[in-house]
């Protein structure tokens, strides 16, 4: 009992210790409301009005080719203007926790700017947009329309997986070394998530059957975007189940699935950024969102006062931000001349628009 | 004559408590005796031996063996130097067969990596055929008695070759019989050369078997004495302070209600030949103390056991009261007024890192809540400052009871139990470990319980408190009652020793007789050759 | 589409999966019999994964990365081991921390080393070479299912033998389950019984390491946080086994298949997948249930 | 009196020298991998107490954290061990967003009841379920638990982006439940909300159950001592799901807390972490309910500072985890606490 009371004791003394802190803390705020810390470095020879730029991850950069671009964009269109800085935070796994991250971010009060790219975020900082009327968003990878704080961009990702899903379904059932007579291809992908399960599976799974109506998809969960080791035992399971075209959508988990394509030599098919050198020889095809551009544009215009909030673009591939890489050394070698032949057909009528593949409500 | 080990001015003080343990001790021993080294709980002797072995470092004070002096910094190099020790409790891996303990550390090896388990029981088993103990090396420590693992014990310290073995109280847990057979192997062991130090407070057994005598009183060396020249009540005395004997009143005639009675009472284990107690009865009755006594393993734990309704047994009744009370819970038997004082005082009897305030409420704790439900601080605080002066514990009511010592541990069993006692006490090996004092303390205690007319059941295998206290004394063996006799001088510790060993049998047919005699692995097989 | 033809890959596959958890638990064995649970053995897995392929990347040698990583692990094995046995901290929450410092370290080292926290990939490394005995190969069905493993997979079962012998025939051994089994009886004997703790931390820190190794090398990628919850498998798994080292080769097949199971089964089983995911938890968890209802209805 | 006083001593000065550990680590470190050295200390160290938002964000993050603490120190102090604490915490998010759902027109107080209640009987079942088999058949609870817990997280995010998804947005994420169930904000612009004040009664109250009522006392007397205890007619099978209950209604509890009060939806994956940091907070507490309150904050304070240097300065998170690492280390060392008694006692 003797040390209850002393730990009693202990707690009381801290609550002690941390109320004028509190009070402190607070009282502070209301003399000066909303003040932020100012950067002081910034404030030499400025000819333009400084413009601060805040890019926020939802995730982890590292492994994501879409917040790599976004942040190299950034970082290209920053670059080009003196008066421009920028700050990168990424936001981690947690989404519960996004919503608080990205409000201390805005508190912060120092950036003209959030940008961030994913499609759930307009929906994470609507409620935050309301506190802080002045802030400006820009969502790449997100739609929102009619809100005059935001600016959105959406893919169209149906196109990039058909793209895939045809060349895979090519590849399947023709008579390549490591095709099988199975109409059968899959995809990895490390947890179900909306654009996924609207507009990528469904996509790709469309893109092959255009090929042939019978091919079947066989899908699997990895349950996390990290244990590359699953992956490939699924990706292993998936052969052994007459799956010979493998699609991955499970970042950091990719390479379990790399390895075991190799292994037992079939294809892998890559969304979102050129990575037929992760895999040589094993990634098959590879589709591209030309985010980097994208960003870099936009940034720009940001920093130039030309973004028009309140707008969302939808972005087609003639638009020249999603493409499929068709001239890649490794593409070349894998896929035989006629079945590349084929696949471009295919392609140009999506780039040209004879072929429309309509975006779905997110 | 010259001294074969001499330590000289050896004091030691604990920091952690600040007590002075040893206070400038000096101890010669001589080659080949048998040096008992005497006093009280708390007199210094363990903290002495354990500085001799290596446990302790003292804080001055040197050791000499056979004239030279010598470091002893560990255990290690206590059996380098030919020291043994046998703790009181014993330190064995029960997992483990007697000779893999015996070897644990100094294990023989087949080639330069791998232990010789076969070696290991040859060299086992040559010590244990040149010392004539009767255990096999290949059994688990979990499969045999006390009495055989204190052999082990033993036999751990002649097989690292020791000269010198200290035994730290090694009959505390031993019955008569054992006692004897013990005693018989140290002097097989002095014939050999060795040298012994015997740390007891058991006086007939000082005078039994001891050549000389030093006697420790608060960490002080008090006399050194040869046997021969003092009696009982003088080593008593230097003790203590006083002269001891044990001599109590019987009972009162009369006034013998059944309290509680056990019929056919039989624990059955599977995948186990023999029932762990077989066909137990008797009754406990007002104004009486039933005595019940055994060598360890042969029923008295799980007696103790179901009598606290802490074992489950397989057939036969429990009645209390003319109640069937058959397997309730313990629960169930501590509302109806079960007190009882454990034989494991550490483990079951107290909670060692609990205050003494709070384990002394263990059994009544819901006696001390207020209108609130919660706990009424002042009752608790009057409680245990009441029951702290009345049994003369000396010890803070807040502090964690882990912190007193073994005799005052037990005085707080003793309060929270006696404070509850309704019509019926178990007590079980009450005075295990205990000085005289203590032992006196809770004599004392027992036969006021029999005097309100309470019905007091002792487990006991120390045969003098049997003797002494006992009105109808009840012996085990191998889970059966095998003697009940009223007290009476007739009943001697011979006669009594007689059928703790099987040697006689008053309720069996002959043919379990012989079977109960041919048990191979017997502890006792060849008792007297 | 499940029938025959299927098993065989199916148990060729619950071995490559049972590996990692199996090295995990031999070496969290040892720690257990020495009486201590060790939870830092999902972060000392981790440890092992990122440096010995970013030491096999550097050196070119998976040898020396494989021999560098477990090195790197034992060393911070025997941070976790000095703190929690000479500086007495409850082991519970040193096995936390080292979990956590795992993380961070590799995150940390990762960034400044590679500029990236997230997938490093290292396409020039040799993949683990495998073992194929095309005489043996032939046998059916158990041919199929023992062969064609990378080498480490052999290397853990080497492991598991020489567990029973250290653990059962060895001096060290012996000591190591005294030490668990009653440290006084190891004090009392002048034996530290720190002491055989501390190998059985730092043995745990060796089979941790490769099984790291295994993970990464697999892929000649590391990515963070690839442990993936490995080492609290393996800490089920030396349950499971019964805290002996075939038991836990027993404990960590059963793992293992029901893992592989659970893939196999997101292919022609039309549940949501974050139920087969739960899968091998709940077979765990009913084995393990099971297994403790028919103790108790043995003892009784 | 004079011991407690310097028992006092020992362990305040143990904390510092952890905490002072620490410290050199994280400025060793800070030193190493930042640019702005000054200026990253001063965020992490100062950044969560300068600003109204951080401040009251610390002290709401701490508030499931107290929760799971609590939960882990009722179990640990009946030598329980309840390592399921992630899927207990998550399960009660999810239950308690499931009941509120349904439930869009009804009173506050009638739905905020119902649906903690449903989060705190979720928890306490999941938990509860482990007590269970080892009072029954000795199935260890530490594995049992845990794996129960792994398998629960799938399921919930099953519930999660399966049947209670919310269609409108693009998030892993139940729909937002009916505004009047919120708990009132206290600490504007932070989320800081009302709840902090029942959780440090509900911490008070858990002190007095645990020591001051029968119950409790029964509780403690079964972990210190199993066989003592049954030696004193205490129930001990009860007090192996007893405890579990009350552990895993903790966890239940907080995550309904974390639900109503921050994110007001469950999301996937939102309970990462709360119940390992649950352990450390307990274990840092001394499984001393009050004690949890400032463990938690503390807790609360480091994953605070580095969030605020990884946004306002040039360090990334893990920075955060090695500091932690560090005080997980030390915090426990018995060794500290001797030589700082020892020391004191020389002098």
């Amino acid at each position: 009992m003797k040390s209850n009371k002393k730990l009693l004791a202990a707690a009381v003394i801290f609550l002690l210790l941390i109320t004028p802190v509190l009070v402190f803390a607070g009282g502070q705020q209301e003399a000066e409301p909303e003040a932020p810390m100012v950067e002081k470095e910034e404030a030499p020879e400025k000819k333009a009005e400084p413009f601060a730029l805040a890019v926020v991850v939802p995730g982890v950069t590292a492994g994501s080719p879409l917040y790599e671009q976004l942040v190299e964009g950034a970082q290209q269109a920053v670059d080009k203007y003196p008066n421009a800085s920028m700050k990168v935070v990424e936001l981690g796994f947690n989404q519960a926790e996004w919503a608080e991250k990205m409000t201390s971010i805005v508190a912060t009060g120092k950036y003209d700017v959030v940008i961030s790219s994913n499609p759930s975020m307009p929906f994470v900082c609507m409620e935050l947009a309301g506190q802080f009327p002045d802030q400006k968003f820009i969502f790449v990878d997100a739609f929102i329309e009619g809100h005059p704080q935001m600016a959105s961009f959406l893919y169209n990702q149906v196109e990039q997986s058909y793209m895939l899903g045809y060349l895979a379904g090519l590849i399947t059932t023709s008579d390549m070394t490591g095709a099988n007579a199975d109409l059968k291809i899959g995809i990895v992908v490390a947890q179900e998530y909306p654009a996924l399960n609207k507009m990528m599976v469904p996509g790709f799974l469309q893109g092959a059957q255009a090929v042939n109506a019978d091919i079947t998809l066989d899908y699997r969960v990895v349950g996390n975007w990290y244990d590359a080791n699953k992956a490939g035992e699924l990706a292993k399971s998936m052969v052994d189940a007459g799956v010979d075209v493998i699609g991955v959508i499970c970042g950091g988990a990719a390479p379990g699935v790399f390895e075991v394509a190799k292994e037992r030599n079939k294809y892998v098919m890559y969304w979102d950024d050129n990575s037929y050198a992760k895999a040589p020889g094993v990634i098959a095809g590879c589709g591209a969102l030309h985010q980097t551009k994208l960003v870099s544009e936009v940034v720009e215009d940001a920093i130039n006062g030309k973004v028009k909030f309140g707008t969302g673009v939808k972005l087609n591939s003639r638009d020249g931000y999603i493409e499929f890489i068709g001239d890649d050394p490794n593409y070349l070698d894998i896929i035989p001349a006629a079945m590349q032949a084929e696949h471009k057909k295919v392609v140009d009528s999506i780039m040209s628009g004879s072929l429309v593949l309509e975006v779905p409500e997110l | 004559m010259e001294s074969y080990l001499s330590m000289r001015n050896i004091s030691k003080t604990f920091s952690s408590t600040g007590l002075k343990a040893n206070d400038n001790v000096n101890l010669e021993v001589r080659k080949g005796e048998i040096h008992a080294l005497v006093g009280e709980n708390g007199a210094g002797k363990t903290t002495l031996m354990n500085i001799l072995y290596g446990i302790e470092q003292p804080d001055t004070g040197t050791i000499m063996l056979s004239g030279k002096e010598i470091m002893i910094t560990n255990p290690l190099a206590a059996n380098k130097a030919g020291i043994g020790m046998v703790h009181q409790h014993f330190k064995l891996v029960n997992e483990f067969t007697v000779a893999q303990n015996v070897v644990l550390g100094t294990e023989p090896m087949k080639g330069a990596f791998f232990f010789d388990n076969r070696k290991a029981e040859a060299d086992v088993a040559a010590v244990i055929e040149k010392n004539r103990f009767h255990i096999s090396p290949e059994m688990k420590i979990s499969e045999i008695s006390v009495g055989q693992m204190q052999q082990v014990e033993i036999i751990k310290m002649l097989y690292r070759k020791a000269e010198l073995l200290i035994l730290d109280e090694p009959t505390s847990v031993l019955t008569e019989q054992e006692i004897q057979r013990l005693f018989k192997t140290l002097r097989e062991l002095i014939k050999q050369g060795k040298t012994i130090i015997i740390i007891t407070h058991k006086l007939a057994e000082v005078k039994d078997i001891s050549d000389r005598i030093t006697v420790m009183r608060k960490g002080r060396v008090i006399s050194v004495k040869d046997t021969a020249d003092v009696d009982e009540s003088e080593i008593s005395r230097m003790m203590v302070g006083k002269s001891v004997v044990f001599d109590f009143d019987k009972g009162v005639d009369g006034c013998r209600d059944a309290v509680m009675s056990l019929e056919n009472v039989t624990i059955k284990k599977k995948r186990q030949g023999r029932p762990i107690l077989d066909g137990i009865s008797f009754e406990a009755s007002t104004c009486e103390i039933i005595g019940i006594t055994g060598v360890a393993g042969n029923g008295l734990t799980e007696l103790e056991d179901v009598i606290a309704g802490l074992e489950r047994i397989s057939s036969g009744r429990v009645y209390h009261n003319d109640q069937d009370i058959t397997n309730i819970t313990p629960k169930a038997l501590r509302d109806r007024g079960l007190a009882y004082v454990p034989t494991d005082r550490l483990k079951r009897g107290s909670s060692l890192e609990t205050s003494v305030k709070e384990n002394l409420i263990l059994t009544t704790h819901h006696d001390f809540m207020n209108s609130g439900g919660v706990f009424d601080e002042v009752k608790i605080n009057e409680h245990s400052k009441r029951l702290i002066s009345e049994y003369l514990i000396d010890g803070h009511a807040d502090v964690p009871i882990g912190t007193l010592s073994g005799g005052n541990i037990q005085k707080v069993i003793l309060a929270r139990e006696l404070e509850m006692v309704k019509d019926f006490v178990l007590f079980s090996e009450p005075t295990w470990g205990l000085d005289i004092a203590s032992s006196e303390f809770i004599y004392e205690k027992m036969l006021e319980m029999r005097a309100r007319g309470v019905a007091v059941i002792l487990i006991s295998s120390n045969i003098d408190e049997i003797l002494a206290l006992a009105d109808t004394v009840i012996v085990m063996y191998r889970g059966r009652i095998v003697a009940k006799k009223a007290s009476g001088p007739e009943l001697t510790r011979e006669v009594i020793g007689e059928y703790m060993l099987g040697l006689k049998d008053d309720y069996s047919t002959d043919d379990d007789c012989s079977s109960d005699n041919d048990h191979s692995k017997n502890d006792f097989k060849g008792e007297d050759n | 589409m499940s029938n025959g033809e299927f098993s065989i890959p199916l148990i060729h596959n619950s071995i490559s999966i049972m590996t990692p958890f199996l090295l995990a638990a031999i070496g969290g064995l040892m720690t257990e019999l020495g009486g201590m649970l060790n939870i830092a053995l999902e972060g000392l897995i981790l440890i092992g994964a990122f440096f010995s392929v970013i030491f096999a990347a550097a050196t070119g040698s998976l040898f020396l990365g494989i021999l560098l990583g477990i090195l790197m692990t034992i060393f911070i094995s025997w941070i976790f081991g000095a703190i929690t046995l000479y500086l007495k901290a409850n082991v519970f929450i040193t096995g936390l921390a080292t979990n956590l410092l795992a993380g961070g370290l590799t995150a940390v080292l990762s960034f400044h080393l590679f500029g990236t926290k997230g997938v490093l990939m290292f396409n020039d490394l040799p993949s683990l070479p495998s073992l194929n005995v095309p005489a043996l190969h032939g046998i059916p069905v158990l041919g199929d299912i023992l062969f064609g493993h990378n080498i480490l997979v052999y290397m853990s079962w080497l492991i598991v033998v020489v567990a029973w012998i250290v653990i059962y025939r060895t001096p060290f051994g012996f000591r190591l389950r005294g030490t668990g089994s009653n440290p006084n009886a190891m004090s009392a004997l002048g034996l530290k019984p720190q002491n055989y703790q501390m190998i059985g931390i730092l043995i745990s820190g060796f089979t941790c390491g490769l099984a790291g190794a295994v993970l990464t090398l697999n892929l000649g990628a590391y990515v963070p946080n690839i442990s993936s919850g490995r080492g609290w498998i393996a800490l089920v798994v030396i349950y499971l086994g019964g805290k002996t080292p075939f038991g836990i080769l027993g404990a960590a097949f059963v793992f293992g298949l029901a893992e592989s199971l659970s893939n196999y089964a997101q292919g022609f089983m039309d549940i949501p997948a974050d139920f087969i995911l739960a899968f091998p938890y709940i077979i765990t968890v009913a084995a393990m249930v099971i297994m403790s209802v028919i103790q108790t209805r043995r003892e009784d | 009196m004079k011991v407690n006083r310097s028992d006092w001593f020992v362990t305040a000065s143990a904390l510092l020298i952890t905490l002072g550990a620490a410290f050199a680590v994280m400025l060793v470190m800070i030193f190493i991998m930042s640019e702005t050295p000054g200026e990253t200390i001063y965020y992490f160290f100062a950044g969560p107490l300068t600003n109204k938002y951080y401040l009251g964000n610390m002290f709401n993050s701490a508030i499931p954290l107290i929760l799971t603490g609590l939960g882990i120190a009722f179990a640990f102090r009946s030598s329980m061990f309840n390592l399921g604490g992630e899927g207990q915490v998550y399960a009660g998010g999810l239950a308690a967003t499931a009941v509120a759902l349904p439930l869009p027109a009804a009173g506050a107080f009638f739905g905020i009841t119902i649906s903690l209640l449903a989060a705190v009987v979720t928890g306490a079942v999941i938990a509860g379920l482990s007590g269970f088999f080892k009072m029954k058949w000795r199935t260890d609870e530490l594995i049992s638990s845990f794996l129960i817990s792994n398998a629960l997280i799938y399921i919930v995010d099953n519930f999660i982006t399966g049947p209670l998804d919310d269609p409108e947005n693009n998030l892993l994420v139940t729909s937002k439940i009916a505004e009047q169930y919120w708990f009132k904000k206290i600490f504007l612009p932070s989320n800081l909300d009302i709840s902090i004040f029942f959780i440090a009664i509900i911490a008070v109250l858990a002190f007095y159950y645990l020591f001051k009522t029968h119950q409790g006392y029964e509780m403690r007397m079964c972990g210190l001592n199993p066989e003592f205890a049954r030696y004193g007619g205490i129930n001990v099978g009860k007090y192996m799901i007893l405890p579990m209950l009350w552990s895993g209604a903790f966890h239940g509890l907080a995550g309904a807390v974390a639900v109503f009060g921050t994110s007001h939806a469950c999301y996937k994956g939102f309970s990462g972490g709360m119940g390992w940091n649950g352990i450390a907070v307990a274990l840092i507490a001394r499984n001393n309910p009050i004690a949890v309150i400032p463990a938690a904050l503390f807790f609360a304070y480091l994953e605070a500072g580095a969030k605020s240097a990884m946004i306002n300065a040039d360090v990334t998170i893990e920075i955060a985890s090695i500091v932690q690492s560090v005080v997980f280390f030390l915090i426990t060392a018995q060794a500290i606490y001797n030589f700082v008694k020892f020391r004191r006692k020389a002098v």
